[in-house]
């Protein structure tokens, strides 16, 4: 019975032709902007990760410690919540990065009679010390200390950080809007273009005594071959598409956002496709009837 | 396979005050009036009437097709107003239509379409081949076995209807002017099969607006005028 | 409208050595085989043949639903072997068609199926409704108007299919049994509107299998029989 | 007859339902997409146009020039090819800036004893300037004129500038590819589902003798119809989108992009957009053929 059953589904998939081909190819679109969004998602968590560890505030200290009080001090902003990691920065250190900084103009640095930087602490908040709430607990708690004489630096980049993460999140629900009703408008069509198909037969085979299964499994089947084909074949676009962009899109995507290597998606990811796929068509088989009986 | 109300049916099947009417907008037309009857297992019962007379509404409410606007069917002993899906569909495994316009699978061949109706009924593979082709030749078509229907004449389109329904060897065969399209040779002939196949314990219901062929079969007639049964003779 | 050729045809239409050969897989139907004939305008033409003899596809080779394996074809002056496109559809407006299986517009109403084919003809729209009340009356089939092609018995469907040919009033008719769905009476009146449009000048070809049919007509009688002209007298 | 043809295409519509609608949202789907990349690249281009007025060449001069030889400096440097606008920096003037910039570390300013930095000319490139190449010859070209101590500053900017616009022009290949797919799957399968609802009946048209005209012109109309909805739905949701979006989208995009404000499409651009969904949606009601004659 099952090797009739798959059978009736690969002649109706081979009758279908190129309603068949085009329901592939609409649920080939719908998976492949998914995985598009994905892979984008992934690669922008990525680039979100190392901008958080580029957010630091730096405490501007009344004089320079000595290096054990210096030792000490790091050792109490640790404790503080919030704290990820805390690095002395001395008077003469900040002079040199200044001169660093100033590149082309490095000879005003030179004129100096004496060293007007102070020295300072840069710290650099946990996940939760990163969001504006906790940044402006952390900035209070810094500037409570005794040596303190400013904190600073910082903040902006928690901002432009809270704002990226929105900005993610919109581009997100955006795209996902867009493919839902792509998704949607796959299935319906499939299901459309193959009740079309098989309106006349389907009531034929129900009035010659067919169980509802015989009318329908093939059905069934051959929904989902579609979608795993359609599947598949996103799979493969996708993996073509990142595989000739990847390399070109790499020097401009280290430069705007700070990532060295763009990734493909886990193979989880694409098991979770394709699974997608063969769903989404089975549904539109499954959801396919011809005149129901009275 | 079947049912256990079905191996010992009280009747074959029982008609009670059955009314069709059909609206086509605001119009209505009754098709069928208070319409009431009884075949017993084993009978050959022609049903005779002109032209828009109600005969292939009568015969889908059997198989149901469609369902009665008031009255009661029993077929094969189910009662079709509170049939589930799954007795309708038994219940047409058991009976054989033959379809006053054939309506055989558009997209399968004339063997397939006979043999798709035996492979739901779960016959073995290799009896479905001898079958198939012992009911194509009762109908003189097995020269056409690889024929899609739109390659068919009309005539021919409606003898490989008959031998999907006899294929499966039915308790009740139900043909809707089955010799319609045919010509006086072949409809006697085609009238022989049907016959075989009542002396063979099916019971049968041929509908037919031929008069003449009405009088040969010499059965019993109901008679059918306006949607009204006139008169149940023979 | 119609093109000059058409007003004074030679012959209404002639067949010269016309063969259809159908391939169904590597099997070869000859359907029809070396046929030639000649019908001129006035004509009433029966053609006669059993299930299968060819009779459809002949009919459909003449307003060139299908085109000659072999030999030629010239209808109301038009060879059809060499019309183009708009040639053939103003051919097929001076064909009123009973097709054998109706072959009415689905979505559309019986009054609107033949309305249909009058607006294409650009009949004015004034006369539209009273013709085809006309035409719906001489089948008897008026009160049936607004019903859908699926709302039909088979011989309300053919009946409607004959008023949508006659509702025109074409130069030549074409009748494919246009009584195999109808019970005596019924079929009797439909032959008397068809002799009726006849005697208003239209050359008609009814094609039956009916030998008492072919008999009542007494009219020149075509006899086919697996795709060859037997016989031509009357 | 135009009534007749009209009433045709209209019912078609009507009855042709969900199929039709499908169709509809199909195409209302494509030109959505191709909307919103017109969208997107109208305002990069925007922002490409504002990054192109930061791209400045800085010409460090030997040394600073009286008032009238720096005009005369400026005049000629206009001169050169390439070049759009030119501004002379003196050395208050750079310290001035170099204190701006240094913020927190002015005091570093305030311990000169002498202002060490030179004068110079602002170089803005024209857009033939701003290329690599260009900007190569315009460098050449400052760089030999006797008053020249150096010149930098602007390279780095030319090169991101460069990339922006190559970024820009992979983005329009890549979702141009997408977009040229969807429409074509639009079309196909909109021709699809208007051929399987009308087959039988254009069949049955042509065999009662109707002329080619008014069996293709209705399913013309009706493609069109549809492709004109599709395109009219479209614009809507683009323009709430957009709407929607915009405010919330802005201070993101300010900060990435430097772009005070994301326009919405010209009505050119939108009559552009009715104008192909029109033509897409005949296209497909074009392509639709029943069984054609023998
Ligand atoms: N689905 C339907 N909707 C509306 N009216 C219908 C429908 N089916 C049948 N009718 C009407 O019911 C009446 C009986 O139709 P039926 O098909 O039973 O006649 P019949 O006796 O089989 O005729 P024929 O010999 O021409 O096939 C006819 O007038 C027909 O128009
Ligand atoms: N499209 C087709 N492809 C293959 N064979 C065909 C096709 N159409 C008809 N035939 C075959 O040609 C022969 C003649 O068919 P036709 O329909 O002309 O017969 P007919 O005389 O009209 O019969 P009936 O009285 O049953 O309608 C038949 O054997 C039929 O199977
Ligand atoms: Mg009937
Ligand atoms: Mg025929």
């Amino acid at each position: 019975m099952l090797a009739f059953l798959v059978g009736e589904a690969l002649r109706d998939l081979r009758r279908a032709g190129r309603v068949a081909a085009s329901a592939i190819l609409l649920i080939t679109l719908a998976l492949g902007a998914l995985g598009g969004f994905w892979l984008l998602s992934t690669n922008l968590g990525r680039a979100v990760g190392e901008w958080r560890e580029r957010v630091k505030l730096v405490v501007y200290l009344r004089r320079e410690p000595s290096s054990a009080d210096a030792a000490a001090l790091v050792e109490r902003v640790r404790g503080l919540p919030g704290v990820a990691s805390v690095r002395f920065v001395g008077k003469a250190e900040a002079l040199g990065t200044l001169r660093e900084v100033l590149g082309k103009d490095a000879a005003v640095a030179d004129q100096l009679l004496q060293n007007p930087l102070p020295a300072s602490l840069e710290v650099v908040p946990t996940a939760g010390g990163a969001t504006p709430a906790g940044a402006q607990a952390l900035i209070a708690g810094l500037a409570a200390m005794p040596e303190t004489e400013e904190v600073g630096g910082g903040v902006e980049w928690i901002e432009r950080f809270a704002r990226g993460q929105r900005l993610v999140t919109l581009f997100g629900l955006g795209l996902g809007g867009v493919l839902g009703v792509a998704a949607i408008l796959t299935v319906t069509t499939a299901t459309t273009l193959v009740l079309h198909a098989r309106r006349d037969e389907m009531e034929i085979m129900r009035l010659v005594g067919a169980p509802e299964h015989i009318v329908r499994l093939p059905l069934l089947l051959q929904g989902m071959t579609q979608g795993l084909l359609g599947a598949l074949l996103a799979v493969w676009i996708l993996f073509s598409v990142h595989l000739l962009l990847a390399p070109r899109l790499e020097p401009l995507v280290a430069e705007s956002l700070g990532l060295a290597r763009l990734t493909f998606l886990t193979p989880l990811n694409l098991a979770t496709l394709v699974v997608i796929g063969t769903l989404l068509g089975g549904l539109g088989g499954l959801l396919a009837r011809g005149r129901a009986t009275p | 396979m079947t049912p256990a109300a079905i191996i010992e049916p009280p009747a074959m099947m029982e008609l009670h005050r059955v009314w069709k009417v059909y609206s086509v907008g605001p119009v209505k037309v009754p098709a069928l009036s208070d319409v009431s009857f009884q075949v017993t297992k084993g009978e050959f019962v022609t049903l005779h009437g002109p032209s828009g007379a109600g005969k292939t509404t009568l015969l889908r409410l059997l198989y149901r097709e469609e369902i009665p606007s008031e009255g009661e069917i029993q077929v094969l002993g189910l009662d079709l107003a509170r049939a589930r899906r799954g007795e309708v569909a038994a219940l047409r495994r058991s009976i054989g239509v033959v379809f006053q316009d054939a309506r055989l699978l558009p997209g399968r061949t004339v063997y397939e379409n006979v043999a798709f109706v035996l492979r739901v009924l779960g016959t073995p593979r290799r009896e479905i081949t001898a079958r198939v082709f012992e009911a194509l030749r009762a109908v003189g078509l097995s020269a056409r076995a690889q024929a899609y229907p739109a390659q068919l004449s009309q005539g021919e389109a409606q003898r490989a209807a008959l031998a999907r329904a006899i294929a499966r060897k039915p308790l009740l065969l139900i043909a809707d002017e089955p010799t319609g399209n045919l010509d006086e040779g072949m409809a006697a002939e085609v009238l022989d099969v049907i016959r075989d196949v009542w002396a063979g314990g099916t019971t049968v219901l041929v509908a037919t607006h031929q008069k003449a062929l009405a009088r040969t079969l010499r059965r019993r007639t109901l008679t059918l005028q306006n949607g009204r049964l006139l008169k149940d003779e023979g």
